[in-house]
């Protein structure tokens, strides 16, 4: 989807957002809210540049709109592949924007993501994974790898990866998997604005994933092993 | 009476005398003096080139003549074909492009490292005819008897315009072959990767060269002997420390040649370490035919080595070995000469001891690298790893081996060379180094080769050492007794599981099987902690910052 | 890949008192050992799970050969294993149980 | 374990126990979920591929220069260090347990290439758990200490939960960034990123050049030794969680991109540092280097 008819859906009662470059920014209005808006677009990959302009845009949020929502659109191929941005430290830069976001947090400003048309990997670490709230249309795609790299990279047949990848949501792509394993919260369908208004009322800025993941059954393991962690002498 | 037809003499050098002048016509004024420019290298190559001629291309273990081998692939094998091709190395695509253009049919070679597949499938193709696989001194002395190449296209550092070649350290096979060839009415052209108005030093007289060509970049040269310290194991280590307690030390061993393998890296960077602890110093390894290992650096700075000759340099150790003209064969101009064929003959002749390392050895000590997929050839190994029947100077490993043998064979007072094979009894993969056949067999039936291609004969080979210890088989009375010496260092492949345990335990009382324990060796002992250095950057810092290796050994 | 799982076990061993301990790595042509104290009745038992499938035969070689050179009792032994060479495989063995007897020894 | 080896004994290549073993005081470490309680990964097992005892994370508490911390080594030897579900887990934990329990610092070894392919869904969002935990830790008032020296540097999303942290510890061998050099050369091609040119890997990714652009605080030898006394003067400066201090990040990475932003190697950069001769840089000792570097880095923090 478009990220303007993205932005229209959830606010519809007035936005202001603009596209420079493949950086979105702006702030939109929804019910009694009024949310900053952060996100990228055309599927870009998030290089040195980028990941600055968007640690901008929170830093400006923090210092000018004390506790304002800040609503992630994610739609990224994943961080830039260039020689140029890893000796530039692009790392340092994402970690740059992470940190970003977990002041706006401790703060006060809830932070939600979603993931609009596509997630990939280290593009999404950064950002849509920092949030309270992670959501994603269902149509969106997410992932690490694809399957067919993934089967070259670990030398198992791709066959075999996609018989497994039926039963287990452990490795393969798709925004089911990500919810199954509490990697997001929900999927958004319907009325965007109702689906944002529902989130800012019951928002906390307590890491969840853990937990859902273990109701949901996609992953049993992540929760009692920290739970083990806690609990030994 | 009959007038006798008159005899010609010198149809050869008329032969020669009219592709030189085919050549001049055919350059017409871009040849200046000997010099001709890289764009006419083609035209050159198809004017002095028939079909049919014996054709030396330089392709040596390390450095390559890259330009004319590219060169030789764009004649028209309308013009020039059925080329009969001698290299020692073969090493690039092109070498093997020539028998699909259709220029070349027939090759006589040493080596061939990086194309051993690709030759062993052509061949089971019928696509390349092999003559003979050699070693290095085999393939050089047919040079001068029955494989004289009409033409030689070889590499050199510099040139002027006179065409007096500088080859560098790097001098490798170039003296045999351009020798060879000038002196018997052949061509010698050079490609060189500078023109210069006097050469730093002649390493190749200009009237033995006919043709330089500048070629348009570097030649290619691969930095072969180059061990990184971080690769080395601790059962590599173990078996170095067996290999110097218990035969260098044993033997007295002070001139050797090693292989190039990660467990002879071992050894030299035991020696200023663990050799030193055992009081060896000047007692064992002072001279060597070697090429400028790295490995080597921190012995020769403990003062471990007085002299190295070396068959080619290492790229990264120029300037090392121009700082210690003590040890290295340095040239008046400061910089080393090598020399591959009198390194060998120093190998074979003027050494005590040779240790190297090999896939396969079968139960009577023959060893081999071949396998069924690929035709590798031996190089210098050989030459190396055989006793010297020719030898006739004493020396007190020598005599000391020779007497060893006597105790078993009686005969009359002679000595012995030590041919040392050192292999961890699996390799990678599970891969056993001892077999009841080795893959030589195979190899020979598919490719039609007269003889198995054996590196090493068992009757040559003195000692096997591996991580379960050393045979010495110098001491065994018969090939029983040599095969449960050899199966008694076989660990646990399949050969040394099958070993008499009663028989290897009255060796070992013997002396002839000797376990790290009986030498005196804690296992425990074994550890990286031993090694001189333990990565590359040791090893620059040992040199005083005079190594300078190539990017892709560094990672700093 | 499959993994191939091989147990040993080997008894009148002599019981000795030791301390869990784990040697090596798993990784590419190593192995890791862990050695713990269990009540066998002497008897030492060995649990290898291996990449590197075909190997039983080297493998009771191998192990029959460690329990001759320590007679350690009342153990168990699990080790993963990624390829590696028998000579790998005695040497991490002995380094293992030399830990665990000397932690046994240190141990108040 | 008083080994007189460990003096000299080489972080590059010692295991993860080894380092642990060596950083710590003697016998002060107490591992949490330790090798025979067998916290496997199932995902490998499902997929017919070895698992280690302890999934690649060694944990626990134990004590350098007397106090009290918390530490997790990655085993780079075990499937390069990669995250997997059990592995994130482990290390979540310690940084949570830290929130809770306000050890003197947490101290991360790192030594990975990022997320575990064969349960890429659990990696990533374990790293993402972790990225959290670790400034959830900072923000408690925790210091959060990473160490980076091993053969597999640290990569991946990893890389960008490195600089999350309090402080960076590298060696010259040490490796910090994002995508791997063969994972660029195979999106780009050799061109790009010649992944067997270490050199070009080293000036790009390797503990000096991190050193000078600032993104790790301290540069040691490649000795156990030297990163425990690198550790605990991180312990004795503390942390700096604020949103000044943040400021003044961005502050230098906005002026990294503008001074550097066309360099296209990492001498370019050395260079505009200041370094007369950045080709001498590579064979400097970490000394001679630390004091040469004075004045001539771009950190202003």
């Amino acid at each position: 989807m478009e990220w303007k008819s993205v932005v229209e859906k959830i606010f519809p009662d007035g936005h202001e957002v603009e596209q420079t470059g493949n950086l979105i920014r702006g702030y939109g209005r929804c019910g009694p809210h009024t949310a900053a808006v952060i996100g990228t677009t055309d599927h870009t990959d998030v290089g040195v540049e980028l990941a600055l302009a968007m640690a901008a845009a929170v830093i400006n949020v923090i210092r000018d709109h004390p506790a304002r929502p800040i609503v992630f659109l994610v739609d990224t191929s994943g961080q830039r592949l260039r020689h140029r941005d890893e000796l530039l430290g692009l790392n340092g830069y994402m970690a740059h924007l992470a940190k970003c976001v977990e002041m706006a947090r401790r703060r006060g400003h809830p932070i939600i993501s979603l993931v609009y048309e596509q997630a990939l990997s280290g593009g999404f670490l950064a950002n849509g994974m920092m949030a309270d709230v992670c959501a994603a249309l269902p149509e969106a795609e997410i992932r690490v790898m694809g399957l067919a790299a993934m089967a070259r990279v670990t030398r198992i047949g791709e066959e075999r990866l996609t018989e497994l990848s039926k039963s287990s949501p452990v490795f393969a792509p798709g925004a089911k998997n990500y919810l199954l394993m509490g990697g997001l919260d929900a999927l958004w369908e319907g009325d965007l604005s109702l689906c944002l208004s529902a989130v800012l009322k019951n928002i906390d800025n307590t890491d969840h994933r853990r937990s859902l993941g273990y109701e949901r059954g996609g992953r049993m393991l992540a929760y009692p092993v920290v739970q083990r962690v806690l609990a030994s002498a | 009476m009959q007038k006798p037809t008159e005899k010609i003499w010198d149809y050869e050098r008329q032969r020669r005398n009219r592709k030189l002048e085919r050549a001049a016509s055919a350059l017409g004024a871009s040849l200046r003096d000997k010099v001709v420019p890289a764009d006419m290298a083609v035209q050159l190559l198809e004017a002095v080139i028939a079909p049919g001629d014996r054709v030396c291309l330089e392709g040596d273990n390390q450095k390559q003549a890259d330009f004319l081998a590219k060169s030789l692939t764009q004649i028209d094998p309308a013009k020039v074909n059925r080329l009969h091709m001698l290299q020692s190395v073969l090493a690039l695509p092109e070498h093997l492009d020539l028998y699909e253009l259709g220029i070349a049919e027939l090759l006589d070679f040493s080596f061939s490292g990086p194309q051993a597949a690709r030759l062993a499938r052509m061949v089971g193709k019928g696509q390349i005819r092999i003559g003979a696989i050699h070693t290095y001194l085999e393939l050089f002395s047919r040079y001068f008897v029955d494989l004289t190449p009409h033409v030689a296209l070889v590499v050199a550092q510099s040139a002027d315009a006179q065409g007096n070649l500088y080859t560098g350290p790097n001098t490798e096979d170039t003296p045999a072959i351009v020798e060879a060839t000038a002196f018997k009415n052949g061509i010698v052209i050079a490609q060189v990767n500078e023109l210069v108005d006097k050469v730093p030093r002649v390493d190749i007289p200009g009237d033995w060269v006919n043709f330089v060509i500048p070629s348009p970049r570097p030649h290619f040269i691969e930095p072969l002997f180059t061990r990184d310290p971080a690769q080395i194991s601790e059962i590599q280590v173990l078996m170095a420390m067996m290999a110097i307690k218990g035969i260098y030390a044993e033997y007295g061993v002070q001139r050797l040649n090693h292989g190039i393998g990660f467990d002879t890296a071992a050894i030299e960077l035991l020696l200023p370490t663990y050799a030193a602890s055992l009081g060896l110093k000047g007692k064992i390894c002072s001279h060597w035919a070697l090429n400028p290992h790295p490995t080597m650096i921190p012995a020769i700075e403990a003062g471990f080595v007085k002299s190295i000759h070396s068959f080619g340099s290492e790229l990264g150790m120029e300037n090392y070995i121009a700082a210690r003209p003590d040890v290295f064969f340095n040239g008046p101009d400061g910089t080393m000469r090598s020399n591959r064929a009198y390194s060998q003959a120093a190998g074979h002749y003027a050494c005590d001891l040779f240790i190297g390392s090999t896939l396969q050895i079968d139960m009577a000590g023959n060893s081999s690298t071949a396998t069924l997929d690929r035709i590798s050839g031996f190089g210098g190994a050989p030459n190396m790893g055989a006793d010297a029947a020719g030898r006739r100077h004493a020396s007190p490993a020598w005599l000391k081996a020779g007497e060893q043998r006597r105790s078993q064979q009686p005969g009359i007072p002679r000595g012995r060379k030590l041919v040392v094979q050192m292999v961890e009894t699996f390799r990678e993969h599970m891969q056993p180094a001892f077999v009841a056949e080795l893959d030589a067999w195979k190899l020979a039936e598919f490719a039609s080769m007269p003889i198995p291609p054996v590196m090493i004969y068992g009757e040559d080979v003195t000692h096997i050492l591996t991580e379960e210890g050393i045979a010495n088989l110098l001491l065994c009375a018969n090939a029983e007794e040599r095969e449960q010496a050899i199966r008694g260092v076989a660990g646990y492949t399949e050969m040394g599981l099958g070993r008499d345990l009663r028989m290897v335990e009255n060796l070992r009382d013997r002396g002839v099987i000797k376990r790290a324990e009986d030498m005196g060796i804690d296992k425990r002992d074994a550890t990286r902690d031993l090694l001189a250095a333990r990565s590359i950057k040791d090893l620059v810092r040992a040199s005083g910052g005079l190594y300078q290796p190539p990017a892709r050994f560094r990672n700093w | 890949m499959t993994i191939e799982n091989l147990k040993y076990r080997f008894d009148n061993g002599t019981t000795t008192r030791g301390v869990t301990a784990i040697v090596g790595v798993l990784g590419s042509g190593n192995l890791e050992v862990l050695v713990e104290p269990a009540a066998l009745g002497g008897a030492c038992e060995i649990e290898v799970k291996t990449a590197a499938n075909g190997f039983g035969a080297i493998w009771h070689a191998v192990m029959k050969d460690f329990f001759a050179r320590h007679r350690v009792g009342d153990i168990r032994v699990s080790v993963n294993d990624a390829g590696a060479t028998p000579a790998i495989v005695s040497l991490r063995l002995d380094q293992a149980i030399e830990t665990y007897l000397a932690q046994g020894r240190t141990k108040k | 374990m008083s080994n007189p080896k460990q003096a000299r004994s080489s972080y590059y290549e010692s295991s993860a126990r080894a380092r642990i073993a060596g950083l710590l005081e003697p016998d002060s470490f107490h591992e949490w979920l330790p090798a025979a309680e067998r916290v496997t990964s199932p995902h490998l097992a499902t997929l017919e591929q070895p698992a280690a005892f302890d999934d690649g994370v060694i944990i626990g508490r134990g004590r350098i220069a007397g106090k009290n911390i918390f530490i997790a080594a990655q085993e780079g030897g075990f499937m390069g260090g990669a995250v997997g579900e059990v592995h994130g887990a482990k290390l979540a934990g310690v940084l949570e347990r830290a929130v809770r329990d306000h050890p003197a610092a947490v101290l991360l070894l790192l030594e990975t290439g990022g997320v575990r392919l064969q349960e890429a869904n659990a990696g990533l969002i374990a790293v993402s758990e972790v990225m959290r935990a670790i400034l959830a830790a900072r923000a408690a008032g925790v210091t959060v200490i990473v160490a980076i020296g091993g053969q597999y540097g640290c990569f991946g999303g990893m890389g960008i939960a490195a600089r999350c942290a309090s402080a960076i510890i590298m060696s010259e061998e040490g490796r910090l960034g994002l995508s791997g050099p063969e994972v660029i050369e195979t999106a780009r091609g050799v061109e790009e990123y010649d992944s067997r040119d270490r050199a070009l890997v080293w000036r790009t990714v390797g503990g000096k050049h991190r050193y000078l652009l600032g993104e790790c605080d301290v540069i040691v030898p490649d000795s156990i030794a030297a990163f425990r006394q690198a550790v605990t003067a991180c312990i004795d400066n503390g942390d700096d969680w604020s949103l000044a201090a943040l400021e003044r990040e961005h502050q230098m990475l906005a002026e990294r991109v503008q001074r550097f932003g066309a360099c296209k190697d990492g001498r370019d950069i050395w260079r505009e540092l200041g370094w007369a001769d950045p080709d001498a840089i590579a064979m400097l000792d970490n000394d001679e280097f630390v004091a040469a570097a004075h004045g001539h880095r771009a950190k202003n923090i």
